[in-house]
């Protein structure tokens, strides 16, 4: 995903913006808005019919796949999360025409048309999945990372999860076994409030989900979902220490989901209120970015403008690409099902 | 009779049951303010309150553990999985524990508890979400499974399994919750055990249940029929286990060929032990081996071409039919 | 069990003895006693071959069993735990030769000889199993208590676990659950230090138990399980707290496991040395109430004799009625697999 | 030809595959320190050390994931199950992610791991203990589930699951573990998929498997050919799936009679699926309904007593054959 570099060389940056170039801090506002963009198309393309069974939108969490995947991250890093994965795996450099072929269930999609959008993965990008039994990914996240240690790499795993899946069994056995062996991986909870349609405070004892970290003596960090640098920031704290000394870290990141869970389910309800969610709104991480880049005047109007034209026609692209890939042959039914078989 | 939707049946069986005994109460994820990720318990938090309808967080093992533990201790719960897909966090609690308490506590103890939701395909949900579970608990001693294929049939056989005293796998389909259809306007329960001719015949046996049934194969079948030039017997068990046999051998020894159609994988799934049983209640009735059509033995795709491919549909019933019927 | 009453009115005691009568001291020193017996005399029956299957002993954490369920509890409260369950059993006034006769097989036992040593139930007594899955038992205690609560009874619901049990996934959702929904269970770590071969050190990441009721909000407290009256005085007060608040608890005892893990294990190898176990012993729960009672000259050295003799005659009744028992008829194996069948 | 027993034959499979490939690590309770609950793995921590040969806690959902992770990242674990039954609280696992990461992954990511322990009844262990649960993994598409019944067997197939690329589930028996048996001295491997005939005979067939075959079947025919006055042939599949068909197809064309003997309950077990397979491809070759000799269809009682009655014997196995020969 190209950006127009800017002719004069950046000169020395405010502190806030952490010794980051401006070119770089373009990219990830880019990848940002691919993703909100991207998933903004999905929308349109389910309601069209086009996308099929449970497709759960990123809007909103954008800070977090750009400031953790795509800041704090080396290529060779593992990623690995749940359905909602459509936004990280762009962040992780995962083509997102293949995405989007993905979910129209092209042959040209990630997985052929198999997994469809709960289940994006990428092998070359180290993208590991796309999983939809909640919890299911969290021992598997520390199995990636008991490889990388095993190997003696020094690659790490990130592993993302939401607030409602720190209450499942799994996720006790998988903090539990990362603690005891020191594995490097990092487990980040995105902690967008909500459950599908169950508050953090009506699924779990403790509201302060670090306090999960204490039952592990694990390091913990709780870190502002809405803003791409602080999320950069904490989890590049947590990578180097799980680089270094194997380490793991839990996080807990606070953001918000602005549409409804999946897109058969309500933006609002009896779980939360229209209100609410425009307040929220109110805090758009990537409106929030756009200021933070203008007052370090990194940034014009003009060249916001420019990125949502750029990024539209990415975007659309990926339909273009999709729409004209072809379906998967039916002998693709008995593929995949045993290697090598 | 009235005609409602095959949510609203089972809405008024949970409804009635409740009202009927305040033992019974209802827990799983979404259930109560959310009335349901698929609206089946829609308006029960309002009647009942918070303390007979729980939300639960995602924790399948815990509550499905709390259920058997306050059955108990007198309680008789109904545990909604959001989708039986889900039940197999939960697998332990229901297979060592729920199936095996009265057994292993010498009767001390019994769990009268059903365990109900949605299992099976829907469209494009993916390997992991489009699961036919009933042969995982139907080989589990202890255990009775119920699989309804219309209204009537899913409201009389919830209130029996709400009045059983022994855990209950009760597997709707989310894709069949909208169907319409009459029930009696008075209060009414079906057995469990006993079987239903849905369609009489003389030519060929089809046992089938749940909604590859009322989805494929009873909308197929005058097409069939006509196709095939024959007379099809349609013969829907309702309760996977126990099997009513006798049902399908009586069946069987008038039309001599059976064609079982299931949506569950064929390894080892309730076919062949229907065919087991079959060929030997009704050896010399078969004049044709016993013909199975089910899902592909893959996890089920998520491109509509693939998952069409993978699911039983008119072209393999009918090929299973010309092969009993030795028309190939 | 009768015990000898003193003719002359018991005047008020020490204050360490928590104002509990001499009658009741010597009831809970022999149930302790009981349990060490029965345990012994099933070693010898094992060693013999009259009892099949795994057998897990209790020795060494007698005070356990008599503090917390003889002596903080009500004969309607539940008790519920794992397969080392004939002392907690015992405590709970289920009958000794019903158990001894279950562990023979025997048609007169517990549960007709269906369930054996893992699996002792007492409908009448309350007691709830005996349950041979790891963590299995643990939601289940959780469900016991939330039907006390339903019904508004003041009902409490024991569960025992190993320290072992606290890695497993149930463990994790059963805290949680009980503790959000305040349900009125107390659950007890019976910390031995191993897990079959495996100190908690190589197990969890927290050795301190307690530090895992830090992730739930959770009421706890650690016990020295060795002291009858520690046991008893703490376990009471996390009773009353679920009785009166619903609020639950969880407690770990500190206590040590004399046998091997089961008959068929090594009472030292590699996990652990002869040393090690030997210098336990040396602070014995029954030899540590003796001596406490001595200092309190509520009990002589005849009357310890006299206790020892009384409770070798209910062991050496219960091994009659057991042998003199038949077994379950054949058609017992198709009963209780349906109830009402 | 060295004699060895059952447990020897495994640890060498693990030692001669763990020494051939650094990849290959073990993973499990009490496999290290303790030398394996069952001493499987005696040893194998002093030569391999802590790195490859991993005491777990008892998490067994969270070590199956890992060993799940691990596969997907280019390891070859070998994850140890104290025994099958403790299986089902990682059955989720195994299900949903080991038999399905290669087909949602479009094949990106395939998961070569081996899971192993005993399974089946031993003596006195109960309900939850005593569970041959073969039936409920080979039921699942993209796994494969191997149930040696000696100890040549035992070694070969266990090296050939440890090379596989799929996930395998490696079903061993407590109470073969102390069986001898012949074994090659110079290395070899048995293929997956490849029954072997146990017994030559012309009458009737016995298809078995595991323990059941090696410690009740095989012991028994030589009396029940002279009781029968029959020349019985044993069929042994070695793999539960895929299973060889073609072999069984081939005796049965020869004897026209078969009996399945499995440990497993009835109900949707893999007699059932043999059955359905069999009376398809060998149906004008049977002279007699297949007959199966499973265990009860209950939980399994404590009481030896009870346990034997529940358990197939030798008894049941005779009546079997009595049916299947017309003898009744
Ligand atoms: C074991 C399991 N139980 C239930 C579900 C159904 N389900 C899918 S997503 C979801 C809510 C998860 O919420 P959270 O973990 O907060 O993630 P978020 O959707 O907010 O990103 C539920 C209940 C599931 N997929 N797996
Ligand atoms: C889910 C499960 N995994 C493994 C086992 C085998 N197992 C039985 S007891 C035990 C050790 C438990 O130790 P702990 O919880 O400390 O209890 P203790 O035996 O010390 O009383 C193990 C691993 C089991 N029964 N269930
Ligand atoms: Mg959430
Ligand atoms: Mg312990």
């Amino acid at each position: 995903m190209s950006i127009s570099t800017p002719a004069v060389v950046s000169k020395k940056q405010p502190a806030r913006f952490l010794g980051l170039s401006r070119e770089t801090l373009l990219q990830w506002y880019d990848d940002m808005l691919l993703v909100r963009r991207f998933e903004e198309k999905c929308a349109q393309l389910y309601g069209m019919g086009k996308i099929m069974g449970f497709c759960h939108l990123y809007n909103g969490q954008e800070a977090v796949s750009t400031g953790a995947v795509k800041g704090a991250l080396n290529p060779d890093d593992y990623v690995i999360t749940a359905y909602r994965d459509h936004g990280l795996a762009i962040s992780k450099g995962v083509d997102p025409k293949a995405v989007m072929a993905e979910l129209l269930g092209k042959y040209t999609g990630t997985t052929k048309g198999k997994g469809g959008s709960m289940h994006i993965f990428d092998r070359e990008k180290n993208f590991l999945g796309g999983h939809a039994i909640v919890g299911g990914h969290l021992p598997i996240a520390a199995g990636v990372a008991f490889a990388s240690k095993y190997r003696g790499e020094k690659r790490v795993c990130l592993c993302f999860m939401g607030d409602g899946a720190t209450n499942i069994g799994e996720f006790h056995e998988s903090m539990n076994l990362a603690a005891l062996w020191k594995l490097p991986v990092i487990y980040i909870i995105e902690n967008n409030m909500y459950s599908m349609g169950t508050s953090v405070e009506r699924s779990s004892a403790v509201e302060n989900m670090t306090k999960k970290a204490l039952a592990y003596d694990m390091r913990s960090e709780v870190v502002d979902g809405m803003k791409v640098l602080d999320v950069y920031e904490k989890v590049k704290a947590a990578v180097e220490q799980a680089r270094e000394t194997y380490e793991p870290s839990l996080l807990e990141i606070r953001t918000y989901r602005y549409r409804g869970h999946s897109m058969s389910d309500p933006v609002h309800g009896h779980y939360r209120t229209k209100e609410e969610v425009e307040d929220r709104k109110k805090h758009d991480p990537i409106t929030l970015f756009a200021d933070l880049l203008k007052s370090g005047s990194l940034i014009t109007d003009d060249e916001l403008d420019e990125a949502e034209k750029r990024i539209k026609i990415i975007v659309n692209e990926c339909v273009e690409f999709a729409e004209n890939s072809p379906e998967p042959p039916r002998e693709e039914l008995w593929k995949d099902v045993y290697y090598g078989e | 009779m009235a005609v409602v939707s095959l949510r609203e049946a089972l809405n008024q069986a949970m409804d009635e049951e409740m009202t009927r005994d305040d033992r019974v109460f209802l827990m799983g994820e979404e259930v109560a303010q959310y009335n349901g990720a698929y609206k089946v318990s829609q308006g029960l938090l309002a009647k009942f309150g918070a303390k007979r309808i729980v939300d639960t967080p995602i924790a399948e093992a815990g509550f499905t553990g709390i259920g058997i533990g306050a059955a108990m201790a007198g309680l008789r719960p109904i545990v909604e999985f959001m989708t039986w897909n889900f039940s197999l966090v939960a697998y332990d609690q229901i297979v060592n524990h729920a199936a095996k308490m009265l057994s292993m506590s010498g009767g001390h103890f019994h769990v009268p508890i059903v365990f109900r939701g949605p299992g099976g395909a829907a469209h494009g949900l993916g390997a992991t979400h489009s699961q036919s579970l009933e042969a995982l608990y139907a080989h589990i001693p202890g255990l009775k499974v119920v699989m309804p294929s219309n209204c009537r049939d899913a409201k009389g056989l919830l209130k029996t399994s709400i009045r059983e005293e022994n855990p209950v796998i009760f597997i709707e389909s989310e894709v069949m919750y909208g169907d319409k259809g009459e029930i009696p306007d008075q209060e009414y329960t079906i057995p469990l055990g006993v079987g239903e001719i849905k369609r009489e015949g003389s030519d060929v046996t089809i046992v089938s249940w749940s909604k590859v049934l009322a989805h494929v194969v009873l909308p197929s079948v005058e097409k069939l029929e006509q196709e095939l030039g024959v007379s099809i017997e349609v013969i829907d068990p309702r309760t996977i286990k126990p099997m009513d046999y006798d049902l399908i051998v009586a069946s069987v020894k008038k039309t001599n060929r059976l064609v079982i159609v299931e949506e569950g994988w064929p390894f080892a799934g309730v076919g062949g032990q229907i065919t087991y049983e079959l060929s030997k209640r009704a050896f010399d009735s078969l004049d044709a081996p016993i013909e199975r059509v089910t899902q592909e033995d893959v996890p089920l795709p998520y491109a509509k071409v693939l998952e069409k491919a993978s699911l039983p549909n008119f072209e393999k019933i009918k090929r299973a039919l010309e092969a009993v019927l030795y028309k190939n």
